[in-house]
């Protein structure tokens, strides 16, 4: 009956959408913040990908909390499963070819995300898609060797300093006179490596930060089977 | 540069930094974070007179609105971010073996909470409300019983539905007016947003949002993790956590949306929340469930009011906010050992004769009886519903009489029970010091009220008025016009 | 600092000696001294009785919500003060002796009782001195809470008694909340003149929502029908003089506010012209009716009580409908005895509550049938009943008599046989049980239990005494209490009767002097026939015959279990309990609504409802 | 209107996928479908965002080698939608380590048995009866009697 009925209103739903979308104007989309941050970021920030202008400056204080809510997620996600138990049986080894093949892929997979990162202000990609690159770097070896774990105390440690070092350039700006997360140092070159001030070293920041909550994240998923 | 920021970024500093603290020193990593928050509440009471004058907004990173993210601070805003903050500090979760992470979840809330409340920009409300919402779904589970974690997912499961499509709402209102920024929308919101459109995306905020604000059909999680959660964890939910997601609604209907719809879904959602919560409450056997469902009918009486147009209705609506912004924590820290069964309540008040007192006394405001603030505070509600002259806001003020008296009743069978002169077969636990001090600060907070009844009033009134004032808003934003046409 | 500035100072000290002081030897004793000091403030605005003081202001006064409260008394406030006071006076005279050092010692807290008798007194002439709607509220919630404190301070049963009060009050408070603010959205003010001024000019439809919501809400506090379910019970638990207080007066306080903002501010000629459709009745008749109704029912239901204290508090509410039939009626004659009957039954009822809880001192029960005799050990408490009840039933030379004269002889006046014989039954019935009551307690035979039983103490003796004279002697000159109600009438705008020192003067008038001092002869002439004569013999009290059969003085027999079979054969099929069917059906609507809410917020899938209430609300503006 | 007009296909996708998600949500049971459902409603939710103003034809906002493109999309949405995922993916995160709990405690990831153990918890802990639920029958003293024998031989 509840399904009937949930199915009913799906249906009505949809006839909403379907009818909010006959109102919908599409004609005006050309008005709107996005164009005019396209006409201004390259002379304000530096940075020749205007995405990472619009995470990192525009909306970094939307970033600082997205990385807040992984670290939340992490920090809870750690505190809800719990601790490894000491008694728990060990997956079996897993074979020669994964653990060969993870052994070739980790520095591979390091260099991948740190390319992406750094150059993040310039290209696609950044340090969300770094970091996730990274994290599958270190958590690769953990599948390929079951008994081996990452010190989940580091990664708590590691995870805030890369979080506080976000914050603590927004601060610096403070210190300069400016409004908090304001981008500093010079602004270079457009398309340069070394260009857009601290963009760069926030985006590095992010992508530590996203690579070693979602490291730990994952590792504490993978040993679910095994917690108390 | 302004100070205000620090209110945000100190305690999410601190809560990054607090394990690498630990590692350090256990001792500072103990007391770091209420210091931290002592320091910014202390920032924020340093700003607060500034703002009466005129209202203050920054500019996230400098740049200009709205571009950047705005950060609007005026006294309404700030007065919910000063109660985050305190209000956090009063209610320290304290829990041995997780002091670490609770330490830092707490500070996470505060420092979410008073962005919230400050924040001026709509995905920015979206996003400290998603991250306001992750650390409550820490502390809840961080009572590590069985049932907190099913509480938990239940009430993630019911959250994050209504997140996704506030999320689509936010896309709907980008997608007419192309802005986040809420002073621009503002001056977009009578042509752009006056349509189907617009008020589809504010049903799809206002639900999204509801959640959290324990609106009526999305407030099925609170009877359960209040029940689970510890009570301190309800206290800052029920007490203030709520709060800041009615204000964003708020902040949405004075700026933004001015449909008269918007306004009566308000209204029917709001009496629906009373009656259902009252009801609801008559019945429960447990005190911290029954204090659960009746705040589920106390924040149905805030959508009313909020549902009176006009700057009555803000009014009246942060009278009550307010209210039980002091109310309700406290009642939650006096359930904190009188939770279970009501029954076994019986004679309570012969071990903890103090706790019992403050339990009338926060009885006595929360169903209205003068002079109490309570009453005030209703008052400020009925009174200009009555004046409209209209069906349903007749209706409404039916129901909240009605509901305040089986109040009443359901209060007053707890009350009776406390002082039975044959005590029940167990031994009543006595109150931890710190949370009947906390309970009895605020409890003394509402008594002190009744005194400064008159001042109390001009200056919510004040408060109100700024908050209602959306030229100012505009003005202090100072949007740049957006350029039509396409880069080049 | 006005004399009403003085009353009310006095009587906040009051409250705070008895809480300090309550438990000492002497406190009971200091609070009766502080009353009678609050009588001497009252005094001092004696004025108003007499017509020549209006209106006494407080200098304190509040701005609120950009209203301002003001606190002023009138004749009307003074008038009902003075039953305040003085009834807080005698009650707490009776509880400072050997009544509670008893108490004490069961392990009652006199603090808590004095200090609670004390809060009664106080938040009553606040609300007595409210000079607008919103004052009158506040003091209304704050005379309903502290009778709900002395109600529960029993303990026990009492709770659960104060606790169905409590919800009777506070429901009954919102409705008058709800009135008094629906006043204030067609008005705009909270002011009285306002009100007064405004009233003749609103629609009939606001009017009628208006009566109602305000009758239900002052009705509750009366215990009028069918809000009276509450009272007795709630006030036969209340300990000792507590209960005689409330009985006296504590109801009363939903006559005064009634005939403030019903008869003095919207004015019983608007009543009148509230047509009642498809009848030829109005509003007026309507509450008249109910009056009756609140006259006849209760006290039949009082006649079934064999608990002393539960057949007093039923005669309570019963005798509620007389003063409001009276009020209702509103002429001269009728407005004068229904307010005349205000002091007069407080004056009686304390009395009567007090002999019952002296017995219950002496006896350590209240039990109609496991009393009787006691006549012989108790005589002074035997005659303050006896004056009591006569003057409940309304028998002359006590003042019941002079205040149901007028109410009956308005009801004449004013053609409306019906109601008439709707209150003559009733009085009917209060004859049979104040019988009743005096016959199973001190008349019959002693009980062997009962031999050792003493005279009550002085303490508790001599307010009796006192309040017995006053029954006697304003009955004797009733002029003593009807100039009060004469000022109280002009002041709330109805014709001034016109009466003289011993009674009404008009034709076919009552003069008490004249028909007491027959009486007084006739009664002392009996009396010389009767010593005189010698033909009475002084017979042991258990020398009897029952039924032909000569009864040893081993064999008792007292004839107080099952009382009035005959009648009770006849009127028995009556007792059907309704308004007790209709207050449970009441809760167990909202037990099941509750229920089913509860249902609601243990959905499995709270979900749905997100995705229904989105639909509803997204359909309602498309569609 | 044109049934293939580029802006009614990309909607549909967005508001199909929410609804799907929805759907999920709504009618399912199982609590890792419910929350997959959750997922996919984000998904639907993140192309509205990306789709609120896009437009055909415009390329990247990235300047590459100093030429600017003639149109370039709008790159808030872009940003918004990138911070969104991140949002999802954490609180994706989070529900399946609950998630896990949940199995373990009850062993059961039934939206209604994991609903009515917790009803149950809670009762157990306040040391109240539980209410009567619509979705069990009533424990009928003939019923737990003959449990109580059973256990008890």
């Amino acid at each position: 009956m509840r399904r009937f009925t949930a199915a009913l209103f799906l249906l009505g739903l949809g006839v909403m959408i379907a009818a909010i979308y006959q109102h919908m104007d599409f004609s005006n989309t050309a008005v709107n913040a996005g164009q005019a941050i396209n006409a201004v970021a390259a002379e304000e920030t530096g940075a020749a990908n205007f995405v990472t202008s619009v995470v990192l400056a525009y909306r970094g204080i939307d970033t600082l909390l997205e990385l807040t809510i992984l670290f939340t997620a992490a920090m809870i996600g750690g505190m809800v499963l719990g601790r490894r138990r000491v008694d728990a049986p060990r997956d079996p080894d897993a074979g020669f070819i994964l653990r060969t093949g993870a052994d070739l892929l980790f520095p591979l997979l390091l260099v991948v995300g740190l390319y992406i990162i750094l150059h993040g202000h310039l290209t696609p990609g950044g340090g969300f898609q770094g970091g996730v690159i990274l994290a599958s770097a270190f958590f690769l070896p953990l599948l390929a060797r079951p008994g081996s774990s990452i010190n989940q105390d580091v990664i708590s440690i590691v995870e805030g300093l890369a979080g506080a070092t976000f914050i603590i350039i927004g601060l610096l700006a403070m210190f300069d006179g400016k409004e908090f997360l304001t981008p500093l140092l010079d602004k270079g070159e457009l398309g340069a490596l070394i260009s857009a001030g601290t963009l760069p070293i926030l985006y590095l920041a992010v992508g530590i930060k996203v690579g070693s909550e979602l490291a730990g994240l994952l590792a504490h998923l993978a040993e679910a089977e095994a917690l108390d | 540069m302004n100070l205000l920021v620090l209110m945000i970024a100190l305690p999410l500093l601190t809560a990054f930094l607090l394990s690498s603290i630990n590692r350090i020193s256990t001792l500072a990593a103990r007391w770091i974070g209420p210091l931290v928050l002592l320091a910014t509440a202390v920032i924020g009471l340093s700003v607060w007179p500034q703002l009466g004058a005129a209202p203050l907004a920054l500019q996230w990173g400098g740049f200009q609105a709205p571009l950047g993210i705005t950060l609007y601070a005026d006294q309404f805003a700030l007065l919910f971010a000063l109660a985050m903050t305190i209000g956090t500090l009063l209610l320290w979760p304290r829990s041995a073996e997780n002091q670490l992470r609770s330490s830092s979840l707490a500070l996470l809330l505060a420092g979410t909470g008073s962005g919230l409340a400050l924040s001026g920009d709509l995905f920015n409300i979206y996003v400290f409300y998603e991250l306001m919402t992750v650390v409550s779904y820490g502390l809840i589970a961080g009572r590590g019983t069985s049932g907190s974690f099913a509480s938990t997912l239940r009430y993630l499961v019911i959250s994050g539905f209504g997140a996704a499509l506030a999320l689509a709402g936010i896309a709907l209102v980008y997608q007419a007016t192309g802005t986040l920024n809420l002073a621009q929308l503002a001056q977009l919101a009578p042509e752009k947003l006056n349509n189907l459109q617009g008020f589809a995306a504010f049903v799809l905020m206002l639900i999204g949002f509801g959640v959290k604000a324990e609106l009526f059909p999305v407030n099925m999680w609170v009877p359960e993790v209040y029940a689970t959660a510890s009570s301190r964890v309800s206290a800052l939910l029920a007490g203030v956590v709520s709060k800041l997601a009615l204000l964003i609604i708020m902040r949405l209907l004075i700026l933004v949306f001015h449909q008269p719809e918007a306004l009566t879904v308000l209204l029917v959602l709001g009496i629906l929340g009373v009656a259902s919560g009252e009801l609801a409450a008559w019945r429960a056997r447990d005190l911290n469930r029954m204090l659960a469902f009746s705040s589920i009918g106390q924040l149905g009486v805030m959508f009313i009011a909020l549902s009176i147009p006009g700057n009555a209705g803000i009014f009246a609506a942060l009278a009550v906010m307010v209210h039980h912004l002091f109310l309700k924590p406290s009642m939650f820290l006096l359930a904190e050992r009188w939770g279970g069964s009501i029954e076994k309540l019986a004679g309570a008040a012969r071990t903890s004769p103090i706790a019992a007192a403050l339990f009338v006394l926060l009885a006595l405001s929360l169903i209205g009886v003068p002079p109490l603030p309570g009453f005030w505070a209703k008052l400020l509600v009925i009174m200009p519903m009555l004046a409209l002259d209209q069906p349903l806001y007749y209706l409404a003020v039916f129901v909240m009489l009605a509901a305040a008296s089986l109040e009443a009743n359901y209060l007053f069978r707890v009350v009776m029970k406390l002082y039975d002169k044959q005590p029940a077969a167990t031994s009543h636990k006595v109150h931890a010091t710190a949370d009947l001090a906390t309970a009895l600060f605020l409890g003394g907070g509402l008594i002190a009220a009744v005194f400064m009844l008159v001042p109390l009033a001009d200056r919510l009134d004040s408060i109100a008025a700024q908050a209602t004032d959306v030229s100012t808003y505009i003005q202090t934003v100072a949007p740049q016009q957006l350029q039509s046409g396409r880069v080049q | 600092m006005t004399a009403l500035d003085t009353l009310l100072l006095i009587s906040a000290i009051t409250v705070g000696v008895a809480l300090l002081a309550g438990n000492w030897r002497v406190g009971g004793w200091l609070v009766t001294i502080l009353y009678a000091l609050q009588g001497a403030a009252l005094l001092m605005m004696s004025g108003l009785g007499y017509s020549t003081l209006t209106v006494v202001q407080s200098s304190f006064s509040i701005e609120v919500l950009s209203e301002q409260l003001l606190w002023r008394f009138d004749a009307l406030s003074w008038f009902f003060a003075l039953i305040t006071i003085g009834a807080g006076l005698f009650s707490s005279w009776f509880a400072s002796g050997e009544w509670g050092e008893r108490y004490r010692d069961n392990g009652g807290s006199l603090r808590l009782f004095h200090g609670a008798l004390a809060l009664n007194v106080f938040t009553m002439l606040v609300l007595l001195a409210s000079g607008d709607l919103l004052t009158l509220f506040i003091g209304w919630e704050l005379v309903s809470w502290a009778s709900f404190l002395i109600m529960a301070l029993a303990g026990g049963k009492a709770f659960g008694y104060a606790m169905r009060y409590i919800s009777y009050a506070f429901a009954g408070a919102m409705a008058l909340l709800g009135g008094l603010l629906l006043i204030y959205a067609e008005v705009g003010s909270f002011d009285f003149q306002s009100l007064k001024e405004a009233a003749p000019q609103m629609q009939a439809s606001t009017l009628w929502l208006l009566v109602v919501l305000l009758t239900s809400g002052f009705g509750v506090k009366m215990a009028i029908l069918p809000f009276h379910l509450w009272q007795a019970k709630a006030y036969a638990q209340t300990p000792g003089p507590g209960a005689a207080f409330l009985g006296a007066i504590s109801s009363r306080m939903g006559l005064f506010a009634f005939i403030v903002v019903v008869v003095q501010l919207i004015g019983i000629s608007r009543l009148v012209e509230m047509e009642i459709p498809f009848t030829f009745l109005d509003a007026q008749d309507l509450l008249a009716w109910i009056a009756v109704f609140t006259i006849i029912i209760p006290t039949y239901i009082a006649l079934r009580q064999h608990d002393a204290r539960r057949l007093l508090a039923w005669h309570g509410v019963g005798q509620t409908g007389y003063m409001l039939l009276g009020i209702v009626i509103a002429n001269d004659l009728g407005s004068a005895g229904g307010l005349m009957h205000v002091f007069n039954y407080a004056s009686y009822q304390a009395m009567l509550f007090m002999v019952v809880v002296a017995v219950i001192h002496r006896t350590g029960t209240s039990d109609l049938n496991k009393l009787g005799g006691l006549f012989t050990r108790m005589p002074l408490s035997y005659l303050a009943m006896l004056i009591g009840i006569i003057g409940l039933a309304g028998l002359p030379p006590m003042n019941g008599f002079v205040s149901k004269w007028l109410i009956y002889r308005s009801l004449i006046v004013d053609g409306s046989p019906l109601l008439f014989l709707g209150a003559v039954i009733g009085t009917l019935g209060t004859i049979l049980s104040v019988y009743k009551l005096i016959h199973n307690i001190f008349l019959g035979q002693l009980r062997v239990e009962h031999v050792a039983v003493r005279e009550a103490p002085l303490s508790m003796v001599i307010p009796m005494m006192a309040l017995a004279v006053i029954v006697f002697v304003t009955g004797y000159f009733p002029g003593l209490v009807l100039d009060w109600t004469s000022a109280v009438q002009a002041s709330i705008g109805i014709p001034v009767l016109a009466h003289h020192l011993g009674g009404v003067s008009m034709k076919g008038g009552l003069d008490m002097i004249w028909i007491v001092s027959v009486l007084l002869i006739g009664f002392g002439f009996g009396t010389l026939v009767f010593f005189l004569g010698g033909r009475s013999r002084r017979v042991h009290q258990l020398d009897n015959y029952a039924g032909g059969h000569f009864l040893t003085a081993e064999t008792r027999y007292h004839y107080s279990d099952n009382f009035y079979p005959g009648l009770m054969h006849l009127i028995g099929p009556w007792y059907r309990n309704s308004f007790e069917w209709l207050e449970r059906g009441v809760i167990s609507a909202v037990d099941t609504l509750s229920t089913a809410m509860q249902g609601l917020y243990r959905n499995a899938h709270p979900s749905y409802l997100l995705l229904a209430a989105v639909v509803f609300a997204l359909s309602w503006v498309i569609v | 209107m044109d049934i293939l007009d580029i802006n009614i296909i990309l909607y549909s996708a967005a508001f199909g996928l929410m609804l799907i998600g929805i759907g999920g949500i709504v009618i399912s049971n199982h609590l890792i479908r419910i929350i997959f459902g959750i997922a996919l409603l984000e998904a639907g939710a993140n192309l509205l965002l990306l789709l609120s103003t896009y437009h055909e034809g415009a390329s990247a906002p990235i300047i590459v080698d100093g030429s600017v493109p003639a149109m370039m999309a709008d790159p808030v949405p872009q940003a918004l939608v990138l911070t969104a995922i991140v949002i999802g993916v954490g609180i994706l995160a989070l529900a399946l380590s609950l998630a896990i709990r949940v199995q373990r405690a009850y062993g059961t990831l039934d939206m209604r048995e994991v609903r009515l153990k917790l009803e149950q918890e809670i009762s157990e802990n306040a040391g109240i009866e539980m209410p009567s639920s619509s979705h069990a029958p009533a424990v009928t003293t003939a019923n737990s009697a003959a449990a109580q024998q059973e256990s008890g031989s």
